[in-house]
């Protein structure tokens, strides 16, 4: 089940980070990343400050370095893009182990790759510490139109209906002596992934009016109480992305002391 | 209490199912609905708190019409048990997905946390609160699916094959609730002797409109009827017996 | 197709992001006079669906990806307001799920669901007018809008790389790269959208906004409503009268009496 | 023909549910299974075509263990009805689902419509094979998921509740078609009366573990044994009276 974690990144735990409000989270993960963007991709030490920050906020999270490390293999065909660019990007050549490649094509693909990891490790943290339902309040909390958080969270249930009926189906196969190898196989996929989208829509449609029957507005009440994010949550929320914003500023002064 | 008159019905996809219903039940009956596979039954029961929509025709309850701007109003008074409960459970646990409905009601705290206690209890379900709804037995979420709607304290109950996949003790103990329940109660089943044992009314729904509406008792001593509309008593069940017992008359 | 953080500056990223946020909200004002019960789930469903195929992700030359962008399918399924916003919810938990960058949101959604959707079912409906008003014709309208949409969001990607991109790449290679594969990909598209809207169109037209106008009031037939028997004398009359029949016993016998009612 | 030997089994959950069931069925058999909600009776016939995996203990059909590598002849064997339709529909159309079983093993063209014919006549859904299954009713639903498995001609019939929400005559109908089957059947009902009529034997699983085994005219007799396991005849069912009935003498 390869796509599982795609569809629940939750990774479940009891540290700082996953107690803390999904607002509060939102905010300085979207603050934090906004900052990494801004620091300049010739002040080299400021990137190594900010990993060391986030890695932090691994380290505080408890997410296994496994777990990160795989989900950043989502860059990959992105950093295969940036390990091009010393190569076609016009500009001063130097010589690196023999091979002249750009200087300003190395940098970039230095800022491309760096700025790109550091925004997600930032989200990986944020969506390792926080269940998909909590996100959907905190966004409602934070003023997301209600329209929004509604088709997001009909999303994410219909995803689990998805890969629910897809299961099922494939149980249903295997038990009257389907061979996956063969060529009908394939063949009856296809027939059966084009009901998928009714069967799943209709499946959903009926428990969404199982709610509803049940007096359902729109919000779920008493089920999630979470109280109000403390001000020292806020607090500590608001620290990270002042951090962030020190590294990323100071980056620019003393990148501007450096020769050009 | 509820009026039904004229409502017909077609799917999206162009199948007329229902022929224009007419059915009429007073505050307090009890009556089940019968029929054959694929006679419109169920149908028939998601118009009734406005999961479906008449194509023609209309449906009151207590004189209120069920139409969009009454939606709230109507769904608070109607509970309806889907005959499938994959279709009724959606929370991440049995005892959330109970208190789902007193808690869209209003009702929170210590009162929220007894109506599902005793929900759970009536349906024997009491230590079932902390586990998912889709890694139950059927049975089990047919009883969690029950016990969704009961908490809810409707005052029309509507059950789509209440007792099926129910083990018999379940069977019996569900029936003993229901007979406890002071509402109005209206059950699809395929379960004649439990047709006759709950509800004092039946009607036989079929090919889209309402056949025979009479008392079960008379209902089921009538063999050819019943053969008429695929309904037939079942191995071994004596109706001369069990009618006499039920009329409280021992052979 | 996702673009990461960090690969166009921050000023027009801001600027795109405001561009997301005004259509966005435009999307949300509108949607908000028309959003059924029925409808907001299919908008969930639509966005799921989009998002698993969206997972099914193949690199595509010049490092950036391609998928289908299920602009159309949203747009003609759910109508344009909620198809806009199922796609930059997609975009959005995308984003979580670490493909494509946070602070590049605002270009993702200009792109995908602003051009994406919004546009693609412009294009949709300007077809449809030009087709016999048929129900056949929406799928082959759906076909058309994905074809041409896949390439004009590609080309909203190239403004905003010309604008913005922090990587010194000669404009006009990329044009050529970005459009020639995107054509390619709209193909794709096409195919999966047209397939897949005249699946729904058969079994449930109900659920194709698109199809709005095409669908006529269906009649109803009321059959007289059988006498109620108040005790067992003989059964019901009108539909059930077949069953009444020596052969009454096999599902058949009862369907062909009520079929041959009507 | 069916051996289960100290078969234990957990789910992911770690919730254990089989605690050594042991069980020996022979050729030609016709057993019911009997117990309460959640007694393990499904995860039982899950084991014995292979889409659950014993957690220790083994399951063999005809002297083959039920394992990976045999999984292919197994599953030609042994033809499973789930307990819920759903779970066993999945092609766009009646008829397809019907042929993709004989379709997987071989058979073609004119055989397999015949197959498809055959099967759809047997469960009484000649006209349904261009419908979408997902579109039926409950009850059409379970009679197609055991027309999915007749196609196949197993050696052994294994099924979940097929009584369920099918109607009184839809129920009778089934048990002249299975009666009428010359194979091993395994079945699984809460319906004692069904079992009477269909099972000379019958074995009660409860708590995960076979607790009684014997003749079903025996156990139905014993009320304070069905008592223990949650386990009563049903309302105006008459056991003197059709158990007479059932071994022939009229009382
Ligand atoms: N979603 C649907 N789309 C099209 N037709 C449907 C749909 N659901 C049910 N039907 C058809 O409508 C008819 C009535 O279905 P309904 O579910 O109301 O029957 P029922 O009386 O409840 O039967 P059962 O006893 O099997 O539950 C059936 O012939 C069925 O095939
Ligand atoms: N997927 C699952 N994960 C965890 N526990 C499960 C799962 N499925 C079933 N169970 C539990 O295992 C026990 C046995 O379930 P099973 O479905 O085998 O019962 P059953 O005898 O078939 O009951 P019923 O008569 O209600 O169908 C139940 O207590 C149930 O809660
Ligand atoms: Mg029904
Ligand atoms: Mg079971």
């Amino acid at each position: 089940m390869g796509g599982a974690h795609v569809l629940d990144p939750y990774h479940p735990g009891g540290s700082v980070l996953h107690r803390l409000p999904a607002q509060c989270k939102i905010v300085a993960t979207f603050g934090y990343v906004v900052c990494v963007v801004l620091t300049p991709i010739t002040a080299g030490w400021a990137f190594g400050a900010h990993l060391a920050v986030v890695g932090g906020l691994c380290a505080l999270a408890r997410l296994p370095p496994g777990l990160v490390l795989r989900r950043l293999a989502v860059e990959l065909p992105f950093v295969a893009f940036a390990v091009a660019l010393p190569f076609v990007v016009p500009g001063e050549r130097t010589e690196v182990l023999g091979v002249a490649l750009s200087r300003p094509g190395l940098e970039q693909a230095f800022g491309l790759v760096a700025r790109a990891t550091l925004g997600l490790m930032t989200v990986i943290v944020l969506a390792a510490t926080t269940p998909a339902r909590e996100l959907l309040v905190g966004l409602e909390r934070l003023r997301m139109p209600p329209v929004i958080v509604a088709v997001a969270s009909f999303m994410i249930r219909y995803a689990g209906i998805v890969i629910d009926q897809m299961g099922r189906m494939s149980v249903a196969r295997r038990s009257r002596a389907h061979e996956p190898r063969s060529l009908l196989a394939t063949r009856a996929l296809a027939a059966s992934l084009g009901t998928l989208f009714i069967r799943s829509y209709e499946r959903g449609e009926r428990v969404h009016l199982a709610m509803l029957a049940r007096g359902y507005t729109g919000a779920l009440p008493g089920a999630l109480p979470g109280p109000a994010p403390r001000r020292a949550q806020w607090g500590a929320a608001l620290c990270l992305v002042i951090l962030g914003a020190a590294i990323a500023v100071l980056g620019r002064r003393l990148d501007l002391g450096a020769p050009a | 209490m509820i009026e039904v008159e004229g409502l017909a019905f077609a799917y999206p996809d162009g199948r007329q199912v229902l022929f224009g219903v007419d059915l009429a039940i007073a505050r307090g009956e009890r009556v089940a609905v019968l029929g054959p596979n694929g006679a419109g039954k169920t149908t028939l029961m998601l118009h009734l708190n406005g999961i479906l929509t008449p194509g023609a025709g209309s449906v009151r309850v207590d004189g209120v019409p069920v139409t969009a701007p009454n939606m709230r109003d109507v769904r608070r008074r109607v509970g309806l048990v889907f005959q499938d409960p994959d279709d009724q459970l959606f929370m991440p646990t049995v005892g959330q997905d109970v208190a789902f409905g007193p808690a869209n009601l209003g009702v929170r705290g210590a009162d929220l946390a007894e109506r599902v206690r005793e929900a759970l209890a009536a349906v024997g379900l009491d230590e079932f609160a902390d586990r998912a709804p889709h890694h139950l037995s059927l049975g089990e979420r047919r009883r969690a699916a029950v016990a969704t709607v009961l908490a809810m304290r409707p005052d029309v109950l509507v059950l789509d094959e209440p007792s099926a996949n129910l083990d018999p003790a379940g069977r019996r103990e569900l029936a003993e609730v229901l007979t406890g329940l002071d509402l109005t109660l209206l059950m699809v089943t395929h379960d004649l002797p439990y047709a006759l044992q709950l509800c004092p009314r039946s009607v036989i729904l079929d090919g889209g409109v309402i056949a025979v509406d009479g008392a079960t008792v008379d209902l089921l001593a009538d063999e050819a009827l019943l053969a008429a509309h695929r309904l037939e008593l079942p191995f071994g069940f004596d109706p001369r017996y069990s009618i006499a017992k039920s009329t409280g008359l021992m052979p | 197709m996702h673009i990461p953080d960090g690969f166009v500056d921050a000023p027009t990223s801001a600027a795109f992001g405001a561009v997301a946020v005004a259509g966005v909200g435009y999307a949300v004002k509108r949607a908000g006079d028309e959003a059924s019960d029925q409808v907001v789930p299919l908008a969930g469903l639509c966005a799921a669906f989009v998002f698993a195929a969206q997972m099914l992700n193949f690199p595509v030359a010049m490092g950036t990806s391609g998928h289908l962008l299920g602009g159309v399918l949203a747009a003609v399924l759910v109508g344009p307001w909620l198809g806009a916003i199922a796609i930059a919810v997609v975009l959005g938990v995308q984003s979580l799920f670490a493909d494509g960058g946070l602070t590049a949101l605002g270009l993702n959604i200009t792109n995908m669901a602003l051009v994406g959707a919004l546009g693609g079912y412009a294009l949709f409906a300007l077809v449809l007018r030009l087709l016999p008003a048929r129900a056949p014709s929406v799928a082959a309208a759906s076909a058309v809008a994905a074809l041409i949409t896949v390439p004009l969001a590609a080309g909203a990607f190239v403004i905003e790389f010309a604008l913005g991109g922090t990587v010194d790449l000669p404009l006009g290679g990329v044009v050529g790269a970005m459009l020639g594969v995107h054509v390619l990909i709209g193909i794709g598209e096409a195919v999966i959208t047209a397939a897949t809207v005249s699946l729904v169109m058969s079994t449930r037209p109900d659920l194709v906004y698109g199809a709005r106008d095409l669908l006529d009031a269906r009649r109803l037939e009321i059959r007289p409503p059988a006498a109620a028997v108040p005790t067992g004398h003989g059964g019901g009359t009108g539909a059930a009268a077949g069953g009444l029949e020596p052969t009454a016993t096999s599902v058949t016998g009862r369907r062909a009496a009520s079929g041959s009612e009507a």
